[in-house]
């Protein structure tokens, strides 16, 4: 720890990290002029892509990175990382869809059918329990955030493996006679014409970044992400935080899991493979230093928005899979070098 | 580009000029035109308050920062330095007021990093080290070069940041505040070898905020004020009375014990509190300590490195676990609370490393203020940012804060003004008791009074304060009780009528000047 | 004549990577415009690429589904936007949705496999199975097929069976485990070609190629290569390039006449066999002339 | 003595900093512990498991890791991470495929076969070049070492799809008459019983050993990877390093993926996928920290094998895949987690 306190306090007063305010929105400005450039070259060169329909399909798509990229923002700001989002995704997909499917209880010989909100909360407290466990393994047991998560990734898969044996479950929506519909409305329908999910996502959104500028939490979790040390001796109970944010990040993981599910009416057990690594790279491109205490939700949704928008801009102009897996990379570099190269003119004319 | 040590002229004569250095960061004028000069062969003493501009200076003359304007004249010739190593190449070297050591490094490798001794395309660890171990000898240090630097205290990181300057056999030497978190033992040693650089022409930069100090070395005196330089003296023609003026512009003292109230019952009983030494030491860092302090009180607790303070206090606030023993804070015991709970109920430390533990890089001067006290901002489930701005702002100007604002950058504030945000962030937390372990580390003379004043003042509305200090001067000003510290144990307690004599005989001091190593037990 | 959205697992193997190459062809000697995309066996990804076929307007979709159960959804999500699907090579578990299902007759091409691989290495010993993703019900399938046609030989005996994931890495290493704790093993039956490429290399590198055989599946250009080295006894040939061709056209008959022209929404195209006797009628990839 | 005795003191009354020479040996013994206890069950569970040639197969799966690993533990010594190694691997297969099959230069109407010494460099400066494109993006650029090496995977693997058409290069056997033999050689022959992978890995990593403990590049390295900003003031060309690590890192993996594919005798634009997370676990699991300036070689062997010997060992006694995938995760926390264990252990006790 203090190690890095001493580095970062060097290159503070030197000149190289000057968060103020103005900085952090040039920032920020920086992505959504990325996003922009992007919106403006799909929609010129397909006359699909600027549509308000498709907008919002497209938002919808990123509604699953986008709430792991919450969780991961959460993780992020504290100095951790994790790696076990995509697997839990997965798995919290199989439970709920175990569930849906009703619970067979031998010994009393019933059936049982939970109704959909009882899906709902039991898939979160799974998400939460498996945050839990990376919690536990970092904050008490001190294993490196990136083993432990790395670790429950594959637990988790192995378990949505098992429980399934390699399967998918089918056919979510519930049954009337049974009083459990009602899951297939999460992912198809629309309030207001707006796709559920992105409903689900905007509420996360806004509900965690009133959490991180207008709470305690918040303040704790800014701080000890910048210098765990000082917070403790401030107060601040960091172990507490640490957990905390992981089981949030697990909650987020499972919501991303139910809309999923909801939105193919399915699941599967290898649901989400891979997806850590996009939700990482929303939250870098939204400004958020790995080495924590920086980063915002506004940001790290401008990098969700960035990468999804992309990728469905390639697929509707119809670039070749091939090709966009290179401009994937690129975009990701492009969008964050632009930050760099602003941030590093500032410097030298300070 | 390495320069003989000795080329012409005599000693005394201007070897280094800086004409008209300004610089600027944004909109914070650090320097605004300084003219300074450096004199061969001899000590020249920079003094001023926190953030006067000190350390920019000397950054530019070491080729770390480059000025905004101005000229660099070395040995009559202008020449800009691109980096430290190139100024470092033309013979100037220096030592940062913040350490900058690879704390993941042996001694030996910090020392010769970045100018590694190459013998048949590897590195000649063994001369290194011997090398280093010459160091150490020469600075009467017992640090064993293979050590890594982490595992040193300050201290002795502080000696190794010395040695590792003096083994680039430099012609000009900046030392920015190199004793601060050295025992006046060492401080000794290193001004023995900075009489022994002088005889040999080497010149000498020097800042420090222990004024008497420097008084007794230096050759020349420079005050920096808000950037610009405000008065220049040889020595013959100063004393500490002539500083502080030109300084801060008033003449004060460290203040008196606060007078006029009544001390009150019992804040904070210490009852055979023991605190363990390192895993597998035979010895207690904190050996069965009794204290009381009363509301109102103020204590000193006077130490030399090592005699257990930081691992007292620490243990006080609940960041080290006891051994046995009970805290007891106004009658109930504080032993099973955590340092929040132990924070909540009105005691607080203000640590002695603030960069480490003081500190959140990431946040602004006003968060880092406010961090502690986040609960008196909080209504209902939300801060409240004007309530949280009106007891930063509050805060500022109650411990005198150089800052632009709350919103600033805590990087952009200088050393002294940083570790007034840790008191100050403490102090805003309305305690009951407050533990300042070394609270006037590297702050300014004014700051430092300023401090003590506060705390007086604090006390006389029945704050109880208990402060560390390597200081004999800082335990004979506002103290009404000192007590001296000895491996981990009492070994004496005066009133605040004690001499400075009584003090250090008490610490063991005496003893440790002639012999150093006594500290082996 | 519009725009039709094929989608494909993943092009990086050979197999899908001609199933969309075919049915882009054959897209546009129709007239059509087409865009080929890949879901690499992720259903979201998947749900994705049916949106955006559906934002493109496009006239049809010929899709490889990513899971027999987890694609319902998506199918659905197309139909409902009137969009003709025409799944191709694996099915789903729902009839009603797609307007044709075209794939290769696995069960009758594992039977296959298994016949010929019994007359390489004769009817006793012990051996190795490589077994595909377990996500793809292909793997289940043509593993069934191969225990039925091999528990007719009582001295036959599966020693051990390991999930290589279709992939040629996977194979190698597993197949070198496999062959520490079996070094008895006479033969290695594998779900496809990748993984049989794979264990080759490792009984070529511990000198058993001679003695052990290997047998695959797919017909890929690389494993009728090892064919032709004699380094593979056999492959089953499953006819995508043709379900692939035929799937455009049946779709250009969807959006000319309302139906597909054929008998009934799920048609198997039967395998065929590869083997060192035939395997010059190899023309192109996936493509065996008669 | 009093020296160390002050030294311990310290760094215990501020419970977080304790490298001494025997805590380092005591974290290193752990994870060979962890890899003594998986042989000892492995062996005691299969006859087949503890012999010679076992550990020889067993070894060449690590060769491929281990390479990738010690490439990774230069990365996070300097405090960064390579993201896009296993990418490099399967681009690298692919050029090193694409020469043994013969260059035409249509202009000369020549078919050029070039020596496998050739490909070998050629394909070693390719991965040089990847990781350079890193190092300049990460050292110079600014980008973030995680996000750079993010997209620098994403157009790797973009590059090899699109070099190879998805397909992979088959019999790189090479011609006796075209004078380009013995690709093969480097994946199926052995020197003294001894599989050349296991070589490679061998000479690399006792090379990088002693670069690391014996040369002014090792002690640059560790110095700006524990405080980048006191290393520049002492004249370490910081940026330099960097990128001479991450060149490093790509050339590792360019040996990784020559050893891969002369194993295989053909090279796949797809080979070396998530491999990277594998690299990295190895070099935690080795004791190293992801902060930098922590870590050793033979820890980061150790962490190699104790990967790789357990999912070897997994295949060999018959656990299912499913199964497999679950005691991974858990021996990777494991294997990490003794060293915690036994670490926060001296805190409490002290
Ligand atoms: N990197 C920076 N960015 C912005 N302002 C800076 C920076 N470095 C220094 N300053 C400002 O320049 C002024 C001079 O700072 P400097 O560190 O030179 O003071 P100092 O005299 O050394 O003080 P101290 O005695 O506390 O060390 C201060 O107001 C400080 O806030
Ligand atoms: N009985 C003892 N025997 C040997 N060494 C001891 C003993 N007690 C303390 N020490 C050493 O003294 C040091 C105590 O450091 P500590 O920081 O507590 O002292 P301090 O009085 O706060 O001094 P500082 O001014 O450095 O903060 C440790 O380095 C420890 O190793
Ligand atoms: O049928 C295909 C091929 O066998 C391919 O090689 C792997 O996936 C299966 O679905
Ligand atoms: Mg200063
Ligand atoms: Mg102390």
């Amino acid at each position: 720890m203090s190690v890095t306190n001493i580095a970062e306090k060097k290159s503070v007063s030197t000149g190289q990290k000057r968060n103020t305010n103005v900085v952090r929105l040039i920032l920020e400005g920086r992505a959504f002029f990325a996003l922009i450039v992007i919106i403006a070259v799909f929609s010129f060169l397909s006359p699909y892509y600027f549509t308000m329909n498709n907008f919002l399909i497209m938002a919808s798509h990123v509604a699953i990175f986008g709430i792991l990229a919450i969780g991961m923002l959460l993780v992020i700001l504290n100095g951790g990382i994790d790696l076990s989002v995509g697997s839990t995704l997965g798995l919290a997909g199989c439970i709920a869809g175990f569930l849906m499917q009703g619970v067979t209880l031998n010994y009393f010989g019933v059936i049982l059918y939970p109704p959909v909100w009882a899906v709902v909360v039991i898939t979160c407290a799974l998400g939460a329990l498996v945050g839990a466990v990376n919690g536990v393994l970092i904050a008490y047991l001190k294993v490196p955030a990136f083993v432990a998560s790395l670790g429950v990734l594959y637990v988790a898969r192995g378990i949505a493996l098992l429980m399934t044996n390699g399967l998918t479950y089918n056919n979510l929506g519930g049954r009337p006679e049974l009083g459990n519909t009602g899951f297939d409305w999460l992912g198809f329908n629309r309030l207001g014409g707006i796709p559920i999910g992105v409903i689900v996502l905007a509420v996360l959104a806004i509900v965690c970044g009133i959490v991180l500028s207008r709470t305690a939490f918040g303040r704790w979790l800014y701080a000890s992400g910048g210098n765990e040390r000082a917070a403790d001796l401030s107060g601040v109970p960091v172990k507490r935080v640490k957990i905390v944010v992981y089981v949030l990040s697990g909650v987020c993981a499972a919501i991303a899991g139910l809309v999923l599910s909801s939105q193919l009416t399915s699941a599967g057990p290898t649901a989400g493979t891979t997806y850590e690594l996009t939700a990482i790279a929303a939250v870098v491109i939204g400004g958020a230093a790995l080495t924590g205490g920086r980063g915002t939700v506004r940001g790290t949704m401008l990098g969700a928005f960035v990468i999804g928008f992309l990728s469905d801009g390639l697929v509707i102009i119809g670039v070749s899979a091939y090709w966009q897996t290179v401009f994937t990379g690129a975009v990701i570099v492009l969008a964050v070098l632009m930050n760099s190269i602003q941030y590093g003119r500032r410097v030298k004319s300070s | 580009m390495s320069q003989p040590l000795c080329n012409s002229g005599g000693r005394g004569e201007v070897v280094l000029a800086a004409r008209n250095i300004a610089k600027s960061y944004g909109n914070v004028h650090a320097l605004k035109g300084v003219n300074f000069d450096i004199h061969r062969g001899q000590v020249t003493t920079l003094f001023g308050e926190n953030g006067a501009g000190k350390s920019t200076l000397m950054k530019i003359l070491s080729g770390v920062v480059q000025p905004s304007s101005g000229e660099i004249i070395l040995d009559g010739s202008p020449i800009s330095f691109t980096s430290s190593t190139h100024a470092r190449e033309c013979g100037i070297s220096i030592i940062h007021q913040e350490l900058s050591l690879a704390p993941n490094l042996s001694v030996r490798d910090n020392i010769f990093m970045g100018r590694e001794i190459i013998k048949g395309g590897v590195v000649d660890f063994a001369e290194e080290e011997r090398q280093t171990r010459a160091l150490m000898e020469e600075l009467e240090e017992d640090i064993d070069p293979l050590t890594r630097v982490e595992d040193l205290r300050l201290g002795q990181q502080q000696i190794v940041e010395i040695a590792r300057a003096l083994s680039v056999n430099s012609r000009i030497l900046i030392m920015d505040e190199p004793t601060s978190a050295l025992s006046a033992t060492e401080v000794e040693v290193l001004f023995k070898v900075i009489h022994d650089l002088t005889s040999r022409d080497v010149s000498i930069v020097y800042i420090s905020h222990h004024l008497e100090e420097a008084l007794q070395i230096t050759h020349h005196a420079v005050v920096l004020r808000d950037g610009n330089m405000t008065a220049y003296a040889e020595r013959k023609d100063i004393d500490l009375e002539w500083i502080v003026r030109n300084m801060v512009g008033d003449n004060f003292d460290l203040g008196n014990p606060p007078q006029g109230h009544q001390l009150g019952a019992v804040a904070l009983s210490i009852e055979n509190l023991s605190v363990p030494g390192p895993f597998g030491a035979a010895y207690n860092a904190v050996d069965r300590l009794s204290l009381q302090v009363r509301t109102g009180e103020v204590v000193c607790i006077y130490g030399l490195m090592g005699a257990g303070r930081t691992e007292l206090l620490e243990c006080i606030a609940g960041r080290l676990r006891s051994n046995g023993g009970k805290i007891l804070l106004e009658g109930q015991d504080v032993g099973g609370l955590s340092i929040a709970g132990r924070i909540a109920s009105g005691l607080v430390l203000v640590p002695e490393d603030r960069q480490r533990d003081g500190l959140v890089q990431t946040m602004t001067v006003g968060s880092n203020l406010s961090l502690a006290s986040i609960s008196a901002f909080t209504r209902g489930l939300f801060t409240s940012s004007h309530r949280e701005r009106d007891l930063v702002n509050d805060a500022i100007r109650r411990v005198h804060v150089k800052t632009d604002g709350g919103a600033a950058a805590i990087g952009s504030l200088s050393g002294g003004n940083q570790q007034k945000v840790v008191i100050g962030k403490m102090l805003v937390t309305q305690p009951k008791v407050i533990l300042l372990d070394e609270p006037s580390r590297g702050i300014d003379i004014g700051a430092k009074a300023e401090v003590f004043k506060l705390l007086a003042e604090r006390a006389k509305q029945g704050l109880a304060v208990i402060y560390s200090t390597s200081e004999v001067n800082e335990c004979l000003s506002i103290a009404h009780r000192i007590i001296v510290m000895r491996r981990g144990r009492i070994s004496a307690e005066f009133g605040s009528d004690v001499t400075k004599e009584k003090i250090m005989a008490a610490s063991g001091e005496a003893v440790v000047a002639h012999e150093p190593g006594t500290m082996e037990r | 004549a519009g725009m039709m959205t094929i989608i494909v697992n993943d092009p990086s193997n050979p197999y899908w990577l001609t199933e969309g190459n075919v049915a882009k062809a054959a897209a546009e000697k129709l007239g059509y415009t087409a865009s080929v995309s890949a879901h690499k066996g992720d259903t979201n990804t998947e749900s994705n690429l049916i949106d955006t076929a559906i934002t493109n307007k496009s006239v049809a979709i010929i899709l490889d589904p990513a899971n027999a159960d987890g694609s319902v959804g998506a199918v659905r999500k197309a139909v409902a936007a009137g969009i003709p699907v025409i799944l191709v090579n694996a099915e789903i578990n729902q009839e009603g949705l797609a307007k044709a299902q075209l794939v290769s007759n696995n069960a009758q091409g594992a039977a296959l496999g298994a016949q010929q691989w019994v007359e390489a290495i004769g009817d006793k010993g012990n051996y190795a199975e490589l077994f595909g993703a377990p996500s793809d019900n292909n793997a289940a399938t043509r593993s069934n097929g191969y225990e039925t046609v091999l528990s007719q030989y009582p001295d036959l005996k599966k020693a051990t069976k390991e999930v290589a994931n279709w992939d040629r890495t996977q194979g190698h290493n597993k197949m070198q485990s496999m062959l520490q704790a079996n070094p008895d093993i006479v033969g290695v039956i594998s779900g496809n070609d990748e993984m049989a490429l794979g264990a080759i290399a490792a009984l070529k590198e511990a000198g058993k190629l001679a003695n052990i055989k290997v047998g695959g599946f797919d017909g890929s250009p690389d494993a009728v290569a090892a064919i032709k080295a004699g380094e593979l006894q056999y492959t089953v040939l499953q006819p995508v390039a043709v379900f692939s061709a035929e799937a455009v056209k049946q779709a250009d008959s969807v959006i000319k006449t309302g139906n597909t022209g054929a008998k009934s929404e799920k048609q198997l195209f039967d395998c065929l066999l590869i083997t060192k006797d035939n395997v010059d009628e190899y023309t192109g990839p996936f493509v065996l002339s008669q």
